[in-house]
């Protein structure tokens, strides 16, 4: 690493919570004119963040302190590896360390509802994971390498890989928990789970998996947006816009059921994954 | 593996607002049982007969249940009209059953938004409410409440609806009904809601039979019971069928509500275009004279039953009240076990549960 | 010099053994059998500061060595058949005879007497006996202390533990044997040795189901052995090689794909992989340094080291391919399977063989960094598994079960061992330690081939999935969170503590290690380097893992984690929210088990499945010889 | 509708409410009632839209629960035995005292006359 | 599943239907029962809205011209003002703001006052 | 705008809310819920219905407190971190309301737990409830504020 990585590594580390709440507090902005309704202000996320940090802590159990802040480190570090460029498969093992401790800490607390959340995000995680990874193949199989900067490189990767763009746009439904895939915890909290993972997580705690999902709801919108890297703006703005279709699935679907999601992100994972592959080998060459 | 995990439901859950509790038992997520814990409402009501006068239970009766406080207090009254032999105007009979049917569409309405969140729907309970506040305002502006509009008096109403008013009733319903048919359009054909309520909670009719069950529980699984065709207050004037649908499953139960809804829609146009001019009330006089008398009639849950013996004094004897939730308990008891634990609000929303009733 | 240290290695342990059996007193066999485990220890040391790379060493023993050897593998194989008749298994009497008839046919008429080189030396054969000689020792040094504690749970009139030992050292000479012999009758002879202590262990508390068990391992492990066999025969009779140096300076031909399609099958046995899975999960019976040892770090890992000796003579070929795709599809299955289960030595063995399964993958990939996957795969899982079963070992000593829903608020009852146990899941899970590095590094290798990369992925996922839940159980805190202060014998204190600090060190570690002994290897294959590491930075021409970053990262975590538990005072514990009721009883209260998924994944039925499935794959890899 | 329910012996009840049960009449409630020291249950049901009553006079022991016939007759004898202390034999599922009313509430409430004494503790769950 | 997204767009395409409460207020509709009030200047202290009320939360004292009530316990059913003999009660139709703490209405003839009381 | 006020600014910008149903004819818990929907729409000030006592820091309660339900009532309270508010919404949960004479029922929750705001009605109206919930969220930033000042000058002492 050379000085001016670790110089981007640190902005990206400062900015993209910022970038992360805003697009969070748009989104909240965005669904509540779809609801009809007026709104929170955009900077509610902040304001949410900056409230629960000052909060009094409140846990059922140490361990929840050191997952939430392994949860918040791990986010931070494969931002930053994303930031420098580095191999993006090490980025999401590094991701998923995090989401390890996350369900981990929720599992520690002994409340049904925080424990069956955590089963729910391992489904989750089992749902979403290997489709990542299918994603980070279909990109190798374009640029031949897992590093970013070579994946980078090769400029227009949605004209090689739509079907894996798709797969990737699935993921980020998953992740960031809204219908029909809101299953461990939801955004608002109607579920039969309460928060369900979330449940025993308490103020400054809370706060700090806010963050840590801001960072890792950018991480994901910055692979989308490397699809069409040949011009960044571009590409954020075709993440931006499929950021917003999810908001619109998000309120025209109804949660579905756990086992309907497995079964359907495997075999749209792999399905979409093996025929754009099978595509690239066959036709392209 | 015979690992069985015991989850609990409420008393403080963000899908079921009232309080009811229930331990699950469930394998994985699929329920194997359900015991339920009631009493965190129960305030016992009916022992206040014996404190307040027959006329000023009217008003205690309505808080019974906030959402069809409208018919409790209506169906309380009939009883002491009958028992007392008041007959009230047909005017009074015309403007109970506006109220009655605003109330069942503001129900129906609610528990939809209700419904659509317990599977996570939220833009369905936004559109919903929105268009349940159009009822609000429309019982707002005739009884001066929001919810427990207290217009039923023995012998009659308090309020009046003038023909003003009546159009511009008639204008809103027409508004309701438009944007109504849109949600409807969601809740019949939307893949995923029809995903989460096709085939979940199936009720038989012989069980729905035999286990009591009342008003859209019943009616969902085939068993045709309304009592509005009995005809009481002004539904004998009324032309109407009741609603039945077969599947007996959750989907059954949405659609028979949904009719409903317009089905309500049509019968108060239907009143307030044969609503006769007259008076309101009739003064009542004297104390009821000793007597046990059963009343009965539909509400939004199904059917509500009044018990009343009273004893010659001003103060009744016996008050009870049989409410429709609490006759659907035992089904829903009944299609708890064997579902998927993401079902459980759903299932329990779709009996349109009012804790406060069952409790009173 | 180094033949003799090698020679100690291999003898040492083997006479200690059969003193060992005639020590009745506790003191003294301990002091024995340390004594033993040391001078292994040593001698390994003293293999891999002194031994010049890569080597092929005589001796002068060589002749009664063979000779003793020949003997030996007579009398190994009526005493199975004598087994067979005693448990009543017909199977292992079929295979004993199945290998005494073309072994006397094979030594009678065909081997012609030469001289050969005896040992066979290179950096996977450090790796190996460094794994047998740290392990072994620790792990048997656990034993010291379990094995009374056993005892006594089993209320013994008369103690077995001399036998247990002497089978135990028995078991670490054969070992290196295998790891150092360089004329594959040995290996053949060593490697039966290996699949009988197996038998004895696993039988070694005579009850009816370790009988069972045990037979079925042993016929098994006979039916590899008969697979050898055959293989080496095989090869002797079309290339009249009978060594390991000659055998990897032949051109690869498909002459030779045919013995070494056997030998890799009898791999497969030995490492338990797909349709012969189910001796490994019947050997949980057995004492768990048993499955410690033989089932997780060591044993097994013959297997590996056998099909990664040979990995030079199949690359390139369909059959590489094949056996890539049978490994990964053993390491889904077999995580499928452990999906289903709550027993917690059964998770670890499900997991072993998909572990065994990935390696496997590893090497039928075939690629240098595919390579170094495979044998940082083996070191990291011979340590963190060890440590597993050693934790679970203790656990059930503790709370008398082994079920993963019954260690619920164990952090409460054995802190200090739940702690390990924690370090140690994590240790095979995520990602700055060796075996997801490694796994990285296999996925990368893998992802030219996008059937196996897609299983290895579904397969790691799964895998997160039934660590996870298993910790999160331990570390639930109870209802009356009241540590307890616990109390741990210091031969269980040692072996935890050192097979947790070499977890720890070796991840640290990795880049040391790699240049250190990975890539010599490597280089020694022949195979251009594909992967540079500096400074815990790996890179391969695919990409690149940093690990300092991370263990920064977890550090940082662990000391705010520390310091806002000890500075804040404002910190408020409360309930856990359940919905409002919270009762005070535990008979009462609300709990959670984990998720086993019986209404998809029925053990029995699945299994059924997978190995037909297995099997089929197991024809393709031969049907590879001829493609 | 004025109420006038049959008096039925309690040794007849379960015949009785049997009867009621296969000639197809669907179970509405039963409503208990102070008598001076004895209660009155009386049992509702309805075939179609047509209600009839019977009824039992009670001291308020050892009533046969109809719950085995009727089982949705569970929850109002739940409650009944706990607002009134009424005890029932043989009913299918037992609350015991944790239907309705909490550990604090006051015993059979709405009784005039109390003649057990809710037992704590004894949950059937 | 794209039922929806004719109110999606729709919503989109309009302004929101939010009423911007407590920035703009609704005219409230006159017969609304928001909150009871006494002219105790006409009161005659007849104790007639003490019997009525359900709620039992007008205490009417004849003899010292105290006519006292708890808003905390009125339903607002309005029979009070129905029953009034003088039609002195009033029910405004504006609804009783929200205080930190709960207070007695204590109307008194003599000095035309009111006093907050816990 | 200093950090400092930037936090207590939050508190009155961000104040989550758990509805807690304790025995309430449904008649205010159904304007509670109105408040959340389009019409008025609290989350225009930032409030969202979390239905998790842990996450909330307004405590909004309609209905009255019964002898089974006031164990909930504490617990639900209990489990709130600091700072937090109490919001009694509609006659039942201020007094009683109509029911302060049945035989299972305590009175207002003020029996049980201290209450901030009082919200009249029967039941209150979505408006009064928006009022009391803004009002509460005043309170909440006072409260921390306060809190401030009472740890800053142990720090100092």
């Amino acid at each position: 690493m050379t000085w001016s990585d670790y110089l981007v590594f640190a902005a990206a580390v400062i900015l993209t919570p910022l970038i992360g709440g805003l697009i969070t507090g748009l989104d909240r902005k965005v669904t509540a004119l779809i609801q009809g309704r007026y709104g929170p202000p955009v900077l509610q996320p902040f304001y949410d963040v900056v409230k629960l940090l000052s909060k009094e802590k409140m846990i059922v159990n140490d361990f929840q302190i050191f997952a939430a802040y392994i949860y918040l480190l791990s986010a931070i570090l494969s931002v930053g590896f994303f930031a420098i460029k580095a191999d993006l498969l090490m980025i999401i093992f590094i991701m998923s360390i995090g989401l390890v401790f996350y369900v981990i800490g929720a599992l520690a607390t002994r409340s049904p509802y925080s424990q069956v959340g955590a089963q729910r995000e391992l489904m989750q995680m089992l749902a979403y994971e290997p489709l990542l990874i299918f994603v980070l193949i279909g990109m190798y199989y374009v640029a031949g390498s897992f590093n970013l900067h070579d994946i980078m490189s090769h400029g227009r990767l949605l004209l090689d890989l739509p079907l894996i763009f798709v797969v990737l746009s699935l993921v980020l439904d998953i992740k960031i928990k809204k219908s029909p895939f809101d299953f461990s915890t939801s955004e608002h909290a109607h579920q039969e789970l309460v928060r369900g993972i979330l449940t025993d997580y308490a103020g400054p705690y809370l706060a700090l998996i806010e963050i840590a999902d801001w960072y890792e709801l950018v991480l994901l919108l910055a692979m989308l947006a490397i699809f069409w890297s040949q011009n960044l703006v571009i590409g954020a703005l075709i993440s931006l816009f499929v950021f917003f279709l999810d908001i619109i699935v998000d309120n025209i679907s109804a949660r579905m059921t756990l086992k309907w999601m497995l079964s359907f992100s495997w075999t749209i994972g792999i399905v979409f994954t093996v025929v754009n592959i099978g595509y690239l080998y066959f036709v392209s060459r | 593996m015979s690992d069985k995990s015991t989850i609990p439901f409420g008393p403080q859950h963000p899908v079921l607002p009232e309080p009811i509790h229930l331990k699950l038992v469930v394998e994985d997520e699929k329920v194997v049982e359900a015991y339920p814990a009631f009493g965190f409402v129960h305030r016992g009501l009916e022992t206040l007969a014996q404190k307040k006068d027959f006329n000023q239970m009217v008003y205690v009766v309505e808080r019974v249940c906030g959402i069809c406080s409208c018919m409790h207090g209506q169906d309380y009254c009939e009883a002491i009209e009958e028992l007392m032999g008041v007959q009230v105007p047909v005017r009074a009979e015309y403007l109970r059953t506006i109220w009655a049917e605003l109330h069942r569409i503001h129900s129906h309405l609610l528990w939809l938004g209700l419904f659509a969140d317990a599977f996570g729907f939220e833009n369905l309970f936004m559109q919903t409410w929105k268009i349940r506040e159009k009822i609000m305002d429309i019982l707002e502006a005739t009884s001066g409440n929001r919810v427990i509009i207290s217009v039923n008096i023995v012998g009659g109403v308090r309020k009046d609806i003038n023909s003003e008013q009546a159009k511009w009733i008639l204008k809103e319903l027409d508004d309701v009904e438009e944007q109504l048919k849109d949600i409807n359009d969601v809740v019949m054909n939307n893949y995923t809601v029809k995903e989460r309520t096709v085939g979940i909670g199936v009720l038989t009719k012989e069980e729905a039979y035999e286990l009591g069950a009342t008003g859209p529980m019943a009616k969902g699984s085939g068993v045709d019971l309304d009592l509005r065709t009995t005809g009481y207050a002004a539904y004998k004037y009324l032309d109407f069928e009741p609603i039945v649908e077969k599947d007996g499953d959750s989907y059954a139960r949405n659609l028979v509500r949904m009719r409903e809804i317009f089905q309500s829609i049509d019968l108060i146009r239907q009143a307030l275009s044969k609503m006769p001019e007259g008076d309101i009330n009739v003064p009542v006089k004297g104390n009821p004279p000793a007597g046990e008398v059963i009343s009965r009639l539909e509400q939004s849950r199904g059917e509500v039953v009044y018990y009343i013996k009273s004893n010659g004094t001003k103060f009744l004897d016996r008050l009870r009240i049989r409410t429709p939730t609490f006759a659907n308990i035992p089904a829903l008891l009944k299609i708890l076990p064997g579902s998927q634990l993401q079902d459980v609000p759903v299932l329990i929303l779709t009996i349109d549960p009012c804790i406060s009733c069952t409790e009173r | 010099m180094t033949s003799d240290l090698v020679l100690i290695s291999i003898i040492a342990p083997i006479v200690m053994s059969l003193t060992t059996i005639t020590i009745g007193k506790a003191v003294a066999r301990k002091a024995f059998v340390l004594a033993t485990l040391l001078i292994v220890f040593l001698s390994s040391l003293a293999i891999f500061k002194t031994a010049n790379l890569p080597t092929v060493v005589g001796t002068s023993f060589y002749g009664i060595i063979d000779k003793l050897i020949k003997v030996g593998d007579y009398v190994l194989l009526f005493y199975t058949l004598y087994v067979s008749f005693k448990v009543k298994e017909p199977k292992i009497a079929i295979f004993s005879i199945l290998q005494i008839l073309p072994l006397a046919f094979f030594e009678l008429f065909m081997l012609k007497e030469q001289e050969l080189n005896t040992f066979y030396i290179d950096n996977l054969s450090i790796i190996m006996n460094l794994v047998v000689s740290v392990v072994g020792p620790i792990i048997a040094v656990y034993a010291f202390g379990y094995m009374d504690h056993h005892e006594e749970e089993k209320k013994l009139a008369k103690s077995r533990q001399s036998r247990f030992f002497a089978i135990i050292l028995l078991f670490i000479g054969a070992m290196n044997g295998i790891i150092f012999s360089n004329n594959l009758m040995w290996i053949y002879f060593f490697w039966e040795i290996t699949s009988l202590s197996s038998f004895l262990l696993i039988s070694h508390d005579k009850t009816e189901e370790a009988i069972k068990n045990a037979s079925k391992a042993l016929w098994i492990n006979m039916l590899g052995g008969f697979s050898l066999l055959v293989g080496i025969i095989i090869l002797y009779k079309y290339t009249g090689i009978i060594t390991l140096d000659a055998l990897l300076k032949t051109n690869s031909s498909y002459i030779l794909l045919i013995p070494v399609f056997f030998m890799v099958l009898a791999a497969f046995t030995k490492a338990a992989q797909m349709p012969f899975q189910s001796w490994l999960l019947g050997a949980m019976v057995a004492p768990t340094p048993v499955s410690a040892l033989l089932h997780s770090s060591t044993m097994v890992k013959a297997a590996i080291y056998l099909i990664l000796r040979l990995a030079p003579t199949f690359r390139g070929t369909t059959l590489s391919g094949f056996i890539a795709l049978y490994g990964a599809f053993t390491f889904i299955a077999t995580s499928i399977l452990a999906l289903s289960q709550s027993n917690g030595k059964k998770i670890l063995a499900y997991s072993t063989i998909a572990n065994l399964g990935l390696m496997i993958s590893s090497i039928g990939i075939n690629t240098s960094s595919a390579i170094t996957a495979a044998i940082l795969l083996l070191i990291f899982h011979a340590v963190s598994k060890a440590l597993l079963f050693l934790c679970v070992g203790t656990i059930e000593q503790s709370i008398g079960s082994r079920d993963i829903e019954d260690m619920k608020g164990l952090i409460t009852k054995m802190p200090v061992t739940t702690i390990i146990t924690f370090i140690g899941i994590l240790s095979l899970m995520i990602a700055p330690f060796g075996m997801l590095l490694s796994k990285w590094m296999a996925i990368e290798a893998a992802s030219r081939n996008l059937l196996v990369a897609l299983l290895l992925i579904l397969g790691s996922a799964i895998t997160v999935m039934y660590y996870t839940r298993w910790i999160g159980n331990i570390l639930s805190e109870g209802r009356n969170s009241k540590f307890f202060v616990e109390k741990q014998l210091s031969t269980i204190k040692f072996a935890l503590y050192s097979l947790v600090t070499i977890a720890i060190v070796l991840s640290l570690a990795v880049t040391q290690l790699f240049n250190a002994i990975v890539k010599p290897e490597i280089n020694m294959l022949k195979m251009s380097i594909s992967v540079k590491a500096a400074s815990g930075y790996l890179e391969s021409n695919l990409g690149g893992f940093s690990i300092y970053p991370v263990f920064f990262a977890i550090g940082l975590a662990v000391i705010l984690a520390f310091l806002t538990i000890k500075n804040s005072h404002d910190i408020v514990q409360t309930k856990p929210y359940e919905a409002g009721l919270n009762y005070d009883d535990s008979n009462n209260g609300y709990d959670v088990k984990n998720y086993y998924l019986p209404s998809i994944i029925n053990e029995a039925v699945m299994t059924k499945y997978m190995n037909y499935i297995s099997f089929i794959l197991i024809l393709a890899i031969f049907g590879g010889i001829l493609l | 509708m004025i109420v006038n329910s049959r008096e039925v012996e309690i040794s007849n009840l379960k015949s009785e409410v049997k009867k009621y049960h296969d000639g197809g009449y669907r179970f509405v409630t039963e409503t208990c009632l102070n008598l001076e020291d004895k209660f009155k249950i009386i049992y509702t049901f309805a075939i179609g839209y047509d209600l009839e009553n019977i009824h039992i006079i009670t001291d308020g022991k050892n009533v046969p629960s109809v719950s085995d016939i009727y089982s949705c007759a569970l929850a109002v004898e739940n409650e009944i035995k706990e607002l009134f202390g009424v005890e029932f034999d043989g009913l299918a599922v037992d609350f015991g005292g944790d239907f309705m009313l909490g550990e604090s509430s006051p015993i059979s409430p709405q009784a005039d006359i109390e003649i057990i004494r809710r037992e704590k503790g004894g949950k059937n769950e | 599943m794209l039922d929806m997204l004719k109110s999606v767009f729709s919503n989109l395409s309009r302004k929101p239907v939010t009423r911007m409460y407590p920035y703009e207020e609704r005219k409230p509709f006159d017969i609304n029962r928001g909150h009871l009030e006494n002219n105790i200047d006409e009161c005659i202290f007849c104790g007639m809205c003490q019997r009525v009320c359900p709620s039992n939360c007008i205490k009417v004292d004849r003899k010292t011209s105290v006519w006292e009530y708890n808003p905390f316990e009125c339903v607002l059913c309005g029979v009070c003002v129905e029953k009034c003999p003088k039609k002195c009660l009033k029910l405004d139709v504006h609804y009783r703001s929200c205080t930190d703490k709960k207070y007695n209405i204590h109307l008194e003839k003599h000095d035309d006052s009111e006093k907050a009381g816990a | 705008m200093g950090l400092k006020e930037f936090v207590k600014k939050s508190f009155s910008k961000s104040p989550w809310v758990v509805h807690y149903d304790c025995g309430s004819c449904n008649g205010c818990d159904i304007e509670v819920l109105a408040c959340m929907t389009p019409i008025y729409d609290m989350e225009r000030f930032g409030m969202v219905n979390v239905g998790n006592p842990k996450h909330a820091d307004i405590l909004i309660v309609t209905g009255t407190v019964n002898e089974k339900n006031k164990d909930v009532l504490k617990n639900v309270y209990d489990m709130m971190p600091d700072p937090k508010v109490v919001v009694a919404a509609g006659i039942c949960a201020c007094s009683g309301g109509i029911f302060r004479d049945c035989y299972n029922v305590l009175g207002g929750i003020d029996k049980v737990i201290p209450v901030d705001v009082y919200v009249p009605g029967c039941p209150a109206k979505p408006e009064a409830m928006i009022d009391g919930l803004y009002k509460a969220a005043q309170i909440l930033k006072e409260k921390y504020s306060r809190k401030e000042v009472i740890v800053s000058a142990k720090s100092l002492g």
